[in-house]
């Protein structure tokens, strides 16, 4: 990466790109491309050296509304032009924008290969549990049952969990957020950026023409102290009302039960998030049924070395071998002979 | 003359002969390959021009004994120009029943065989499917047969250095290149230096003493009627080397990297038999290459799309059902119009097909395997060692047009071999690369006005930031545009751009006769065809051979040309595609002469067809 | 006489005129698509004779006012026959500057504009991208005008209901179709019936209420020069229905099923146009139907092969990139040779491309988008109601010759409505299915000696087990074979059924004159052509009109009826497919006219190259 | 399906084919061959009511050499194929045999799809770690580092945990097995048979030819012991010879640690195997380094909804509305008008 010094002041304007944003009025999206512009303009990185690759979708007309590099390339195929693209050039910060639908459905397999590489970059998957561009059919991420014109009597699929299948996927960075939550947001995209591999972040995203209100039951006002539970490593598993404060422990058959927490000895008894803990981060990431709360934040996070970064030492050993990189030798191999004229 | 193996000269004395096909035959474990790999690099050191062809079956170790388990591997070698495998051996070396009797209905009549008698027993006949001993029940007769207890002799060869029984046996196929080495008097010391770098002891020892012993057998026990001198070619001054096609292919990408000072990307999923260019490439290291075993074929194909974008030589190669799954990367490639190279290493189809075997069948998928109008250059191959060239040239326009191309190999030229003349490396013209750095001005799809390309502009560039993506473009400014008018201008553009490439390409040129009958070919079958060609014309036929290298766009001339002949005549390894294309495109009364059976064309099949087609002129 | 809109008439009398084209524009969310089908319905029940063609932008909702969110729908009626959607609506009702903008080119001189005033305020004409009132600067005199405060009126209309703003203004679209009818003096009752059926209170009587305030208003103010009266077309008698073309496939695909007794399975993945197919016919689930949303094309395409296997009439529907993931599972259908059906509806490529937009441009990867050498049946539907009959050709050929077969439709015929005659569904023949039962001499390959088709042996069936698969293979057994001789016969086998397929196909038979120019169309361009030819042989050119519903294989007698032919002229919706295709086949001088701006044929247009045509001959 | 009497007798034998068997002398696929064709032979199903659909591989090679329906199909795509057979019949016993390759590189999409509908059918991969067919690369298993000829200085991708991803896909039955492992396999492969829904059961297979031994480790005798935990519902998670027993008990951070099993109280420390608790099978199923032994046999087993009864289901429901499936009136539409002769 080139020096601080490189790196003009941005602000979140400098990101804005001159392209009428097209998505319908009311759509989540607008909601995350701010603050990616908010953060991109933070993150003293030189605008040129951004490349946001998408598949397609309406979350992934996301590149043209930014000013930077963009790849809207083939549903689904947003992990491996991606891929393509940090080996040839790891220098670049590359993001790749897609959907419920081009994530996980088209682009299931070259989701979960490109987390097991952990080639150094960010997905940010909007979730709206939606086909939003084709108008409407039920998603991979979709709850069962959901009617919608493909699925008049309700769809037989079960969803996935989104993180839940990242996590079996061996990601080693899972966080979730909510277009609509600014700040939370704006850390969870923050430390993603930071780790070092891929990073997966789900985003719940409210598409206002085929699944308005999908997560309202979540997301507001009020429901938010009740139903999400805020994660961060280290500190207890605590949510709620600041005077009705809620905390989850562990039962001895595995599972997490949620008690008050009243007093001290409460509080000493919730389970402290652990973010590089698989079986605590599968606990939270598979949290949700009516009892639970929904966990948001950076679920899990551990390091690993990061795929480019292995093509390229092998490469640069090669290099340093003597000899090395010897065109006439490699044509001519070992074995030649001559014909006298 | 051929190597009739016809009785009379005593072992001192050599015949001189100046054309022997030989084939070795045997199981899957017996080492067949490398036995004629080994007896192939001999003879190009001693000078015979030559060429190669491997047939393995598609099974890693089918059953042994089992007629699907035999695994052949064809040398043609001669003192004059070879541009085929040969159509019969002359000689075949068969390990076992199973691999004679596969290999009989190929067989020269009068040829020699030599044969493991070890092996002649009923339970290997039984595994063989005969019913009996070819040997004793006269099917033979038409051959002059050699049996030698290959087993028994290599066992007291190698005995005392402590082999274990099967290790003993795995010996024989040295003898019995030892046996062919003398029959032919060839210098060892080619074989003897590999198999010390090869083996560890006390392999090396047992291999060597294999390989003396049989050399010594057939010269002591006068095994042969005649040993055969073929004198070395007159082959152009010059270094040479043995070369595969995929060898080639994988040299035409280093060389084509360092020539455009752009790092080298192979995004591959293995399938035969395009899988050796993935392992062939990634031990270049050194040079910078980075190789992608990708998840899939799609995966492949996006990578490298990245990786163009990226600024890399972008690379994918692929075989088979493999082609099938690139069809929608490709198109996205020629709507951001960024260069990339598919090569496809055709064999036989259709779906899973005949996966070890050769053909000319994915012409069709190359050409038009997209959805939607989808223009993208195509070119072929048409020997081992041409397969570097085209490769240089594959890259070079992909980068000149702002293009996919697809390189058309198949597995005849992929793992065939022949000596190539080495080229003067310091003298291949760099490939010409400029990258868009000045943000004045700058439009993503403004053309340059010659070859109508768009600007190359990588990510990482200051200044030059802007989205591409699979939604039709604006002109110029590379904006979505849903516009009829603008949609029918770039599609006309995209076409256009392709057929521009011809401005550069030499001329439509045949060789042979101003007219008469055209024999028109592509690919792989040049070598059968042009022998054919050549022997048709000595034999007072008035006739011509064209070879197309690039599929799409033609040459030009080629109309003046085509229309020049009486007659055109297009034999390809496939159902026909070329033939019906460029009747298609002239409208003339072009013929096909098509076959499919996985194998190469025989040159007495394409002269007896062009026999057959003059007399009908 | 067409809708001129000259002045002239008082309101009372009423102008009769044969033939109308009218186009609704506004903004994705001003309801057009919803305005101009029950415009369309009504038209129907009037008895004219129609087409419908609507155009929407790639986005859901592109930004208010602008270009990019306009979304129109174009009528064409008639009281004589209708074969197109109109070249130029002679009547435009935009709902604001940016439809009036992005409609204005395609207006017939001298034709009526209904505006909504209450929209051409400084903002939207900025968001239009237009410099300033087109209503005030000169740009409409060669149109009537007639400009209406569309908001306010409809305000107006509604008040008292308790809607609120929003919601008010969403029923302009019923003020300005109760001026429509007006206007053509139509019956409203259909409208209002299903107003009533589909609005719940206050919603409904709010647009009943905007849609009798639209027609009082156009009466009371006699707000054009002239009502029109377009009488009935003398349709063939029966009964009728509106419907658009993939409704009729879904209908086809349900009745091929009830006419085979095979349960019907459709595997698709979403993906714009086809997805109404898998939304329309999720519904029929009384059928037996089921329909798999397959996680991307090449499942869908994976599982329509499984469900074909288990004995399903087995289908996979898709567009532009969705096609071009599916050769790999059609390539194995062939080897395997099992009846299915690919329908494809065709739209705007090369990749993404124009995702709504309409094309002919997937012939080429149609035929030609496998690895190797994979003949398959290739059809085409020719309009609307078409699509109903050649679905069930699409099934019929599958099963009667166990092979994939490829239905090519387009988004112009997917979307666009005509009357279609109602066939007399017990009537229709049954679809024979054999299914192998008796274990007795099954060989899972051993062929019809008629159709060389071989047997469907469904899994389940007791004494049949055997094993399929994509490897090649033998003749009869089916057991896997690398045998290249083997390979070359059944790569013959595998065309010659395909081909045979054309000896129930009727011959080819062109319409019009037997010599001259002929006009050779295969698809949705047919009712253009065949209009266009009609009127070119009104207007005195010698020529004639073929339409090829069958693309692989050529139907019968084509080349005794293109050899009979002067010129031949090939129109196509893409870069010239069909055309070279038949020069290839045939060797004439076959011409072509490609227009490829993701809209259909205009007839003018053909008319004018025909004359061209005609002139040069 | 058809009442047992229909059911002929088998032995192993009914459910060998004619075809001659072209695996490598010492191939693991032999033995779970016979396993199948025994275990095939005891389940009461006629033999034509068996289909096994596969992808490409030399594992894939496996319904050739079953006498029952069978299908090679493309390579990865098997479990499409198998689901469009179930749909279209799902009175058929049907079997998916794939490898790591086929299964978890190219078919890795389709293979966590299906898990998510859960699809009433056996998944049977055949885990050699390499890609036999096409002569030895590493495939998605391989350990990183691995050295073949498409990795010259070892591969740098990290390797899936099979069973790992199938619980990230919400598998309902995960389990896993050993090629020579005669009796549990057999075990395993009746309790999949036994499962309703989509069975995944991933089988270590040796490839005697690409990557011989590598599975030597853990199956060797002496190893099996100390190497080898053999789960089963219920039961405490214990191992080891018998007079030097281990047991795994559960960390307060929750991981999983080994102690010797001397004592009752050691005993009862010992965590007991709930095959319904999806965090415990994510911990037993990521087991594997040094110091942990190797989870064996059903690790997990859930009761879910079947998809293809889900399918079905809505159609009986809708064939059951009065009017139902009338062609006429569907064909005819709600408008139509009469145009007189
Ligand atoms: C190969 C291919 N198949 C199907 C489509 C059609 N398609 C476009 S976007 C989409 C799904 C989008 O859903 P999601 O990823 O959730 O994005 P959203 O629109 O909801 O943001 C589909 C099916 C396509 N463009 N390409
Ligand atoms: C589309 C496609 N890509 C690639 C191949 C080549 N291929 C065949 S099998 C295989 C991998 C097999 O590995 P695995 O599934 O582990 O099976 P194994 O041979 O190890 O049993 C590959 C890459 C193919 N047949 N088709
Ligand atoms: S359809 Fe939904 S996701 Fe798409 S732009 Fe509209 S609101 Fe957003
Ligand atoms: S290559 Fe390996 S997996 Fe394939 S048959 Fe041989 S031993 Fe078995
Ligand atoms: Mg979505
Ligand atoms: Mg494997």
């Amino acid at each position: 990466m080139s020096s601080v010094e490189d790196t003009p002041a941005y602000t979140k304007k400098d990101f804005m790109s001159d392209q009428t944003i097209k998505w319908c009025p009311g759509c989540g999206d607008y909601s995350i491309l701010s603050q990616v512009q908010t953060v991109f303009a933070e993150l003293g990185i030189p605008r040129h050296k951004f490349a946001i690759v998408s598949g397609i979708g309406c979350s992934s007309r996301f590149p043209y509304y930014m000013s930077t590099y963009g790849f809207h390339s083939i549903h689904g195929r947003a992990p491996t032009v991606a891929t393509g693209l940090k080996l040839a050039n790891p220098d670049l910060s590359v993001w790749v924008v897609t959907g419920d639908g081009d994530a996980l459905s088209i682009g299931g397999n070259h989701f979960i290969h490109l987390l097991r590489r952990n080639v150094d970059l960010q997905v940010l998957m909007f979730n709206n549990r939606i086909y939003g561009l084709t108008k409407g059919q039920y998603s991979p991420t979709s709850e069962s049952g959901k009617r919608t014109k493909s699925s008049p009597m309700g769809s037989v699929d079960r969803p996935f969990n989104p993180c839940g299948v990242a996590l079996g996927a061996d990601a080693t960075f899972v966080a979730r957020t909510v277009d609509i939550f600014v700040k939370e947001q704006r850390d969870v995209l923050l430390a993603a950026h930071q780790h070092k591999g891929s990073s997966f972040v789900e985003i719940w995203q409210n598409c206002s023409i085929f699944n308005d209100g999908a997560f309202k039951d979540w997301t507001e006002k009020k429901a938010r102290e009740e139903r999400i539970l805020f994660v961060q490593h280290g500190q207890p598993l605590i949510y709620g009302a600041k005077d009705a404060q809620k905390g989850l422990v562990l039962q001895p058959n595995l599972t997490l039960k949620v008690i008050d927490v009243l007093t001290p000895e409460d509080r000493a008894r919730v389970l402290v998030h652990d973010e590089t803990n698989l079986v605590m981060a599968t606990l939270l990431a598979r949290m949700g049924d009516e009892t639970m709360p929904t966990a948001m934040g950076v679920l899990y996070r551990v390091a690993h070395p990061v795929y480019e970064e292995g093509v390229h030492a092998q490469i640069e050993a090669a290099r340093s071998k003597p000899g090395a990189a010897d065109l006439k030798k490699a044509v001519y191999g070992g074995n030649t002979w001559k014909v006298e004229g | 003359m051929h190597a009739d193996a016809s009785p009379g000269a005593s072992s001192s004395a050599r015949q001189v002969i100046d054309d022997v096909v030989v084939r070795f035959a045997g199981d899957s474990g017996d080492g067949m390959q490398l036995t004629g790999d080994q007896f192939t690099r001999t003879t190009a050191v001693h000078g015979n021009d030559l060429a190669t062809f491997p047939d393995f079956p598609a099974e890693i170790r089918a059953p042994a004994g089992t007629l699907a388990g035999v695994s052949g591997f064809q040398i043609h070698f001669s003192s004059h120009d070879v541009h085929t495998p040969g159509d019969e051996p002359g000689v075949l070396i068969a390990m076992n029943p199973a691999a004679l009797a596969a290999n009989l209905r190929d067989l020269k009549r009068g040829g020699l065989i030599i044969v493991n008698t070890d092996k002649f027993t009923d339970r290997d006949f039984e595994k063989a499917g005969l019913q009996g001993n070819p040997l004793e029940d006269g099917s033979l007769d038409a051959f002059t047969v050699v049996p030698v207890q290959l087993s028994v002799l290599t066992k007291g060869a190698v005995e005392g250095l402590g082999l274990g029984a099967k290790e003993t046996d795995r010996c024989k196929n040295f003898f019995a290149l030892g046996m062919t080495y003398w029959l032919f008097g060839r210098d060892m010391g080619q074989t003897e230096a590999w198999i010390k770098s090869k083996f560890k002891a006390p392999f090396d020892d047992a291999n060597l003493r294999a390989l003396h012993a049989g050399f010594a057998y057939a010269e002591t026990v006068e095994l042969f009627h005649a040993g055969y001198e073929i004198p070395p070619a007159r082959l152009a001054p010059g270094t040479y080397r043995n070369i595969t096609g995929n060898q080639a292919v994988v040299l035409g990408l280093v060389t084509a990297s360092q020539k455009s000072g752009r790092p080298l990307f192979l995004g591959a999923y293995p399938i035969t038999p395009a899988s050796d260019i993935l392992h062939m490439l990634s031990v270049y290291k050194d040079f910078g290459v980075v190789t992608f075993q990708a998840e899939d074929e799609i995966a492949a194909a996006g990578a490298t799309l990245g990786a163009a974008w990226g600024g890399a030589i972008a690379v994918t190669s692929t075989s088979g059902p493999g082609v099938a799954l690139k069809g929608e990367a490709l198109g996205l490639a020629v709507m951001t119009e960024l260069p990339m190279v598919l090569i496809d290493v055709q064999r036989g189809g259709p779906s899973t097909g005949l996966p070890t075997k050769t053909e000319q069948s994915d012409l069709h998928i190359a050409l038009y395997g997209r959805h939607g109008d989808a223009p993208a250059p195509v070119l072929a191959a048409r020997s081992p060692g041409d397969c570097f060239d085209a490769t240089l040239e594959a890259v070079r326009i992909a980068i000149q047009y702002m293009t996919p191309v697809i390189l058309l190999t198949d597995g005849y030229l992929a793992n065939g071999a022949e000596p190539w003349r080495l080229p003067d490396v310091d003298a291949i013209p760099a490939i010409p690369v400029h990258l868009a750095t000045d943000p004045e001005g700058f439009l993503p799809y403004k053309r340059d006005p010659e070859t109508l390309s768009r600007p190359w502009a990588l990510p990482g560039t200051p200044g030059l930031e802007h989205r591409i993506g699979g939604l039709e473009k604006a002109k110029d400014t590379g904006n979505v545009s849903y516009d009829g008018v603008n949609h029918e201008a770039m599609s006309r553009l995209r076409q256009e751009k392709i057929e521009r490439i011809a401005r550069s390409l030499p001329a439509a040129e045949p060789e042979g006769d101003p007219d008469g009958l055209l024999v028109v070919s592509w690919g792989g079958t040049y070598g059968a065809v042009h022998t054919a060609v050549a022997q048709a014309r000595k034999g007072g036929i008035r006739c011509a051979h064209l070879h197309l290298r690039w599929l799409n766009p033609l040459p030009p001339g080629l109309a003046e040309v085509l229309a020049r002949y009486g007659q055109v005549l297009v034999p390809e390894l496939n159902m026909g595609q070329l033939g019906p294309l460029l009747r298609a495109r002239f409208a003339l009364p072009i013929q096909s002469y098509t076959k499919i059976q996985g194998q190469p064309f025989k040159v007495s099949e394409l002269l007896a067809r062009i026999q057959i087609q003059a007399s009908q002129a």
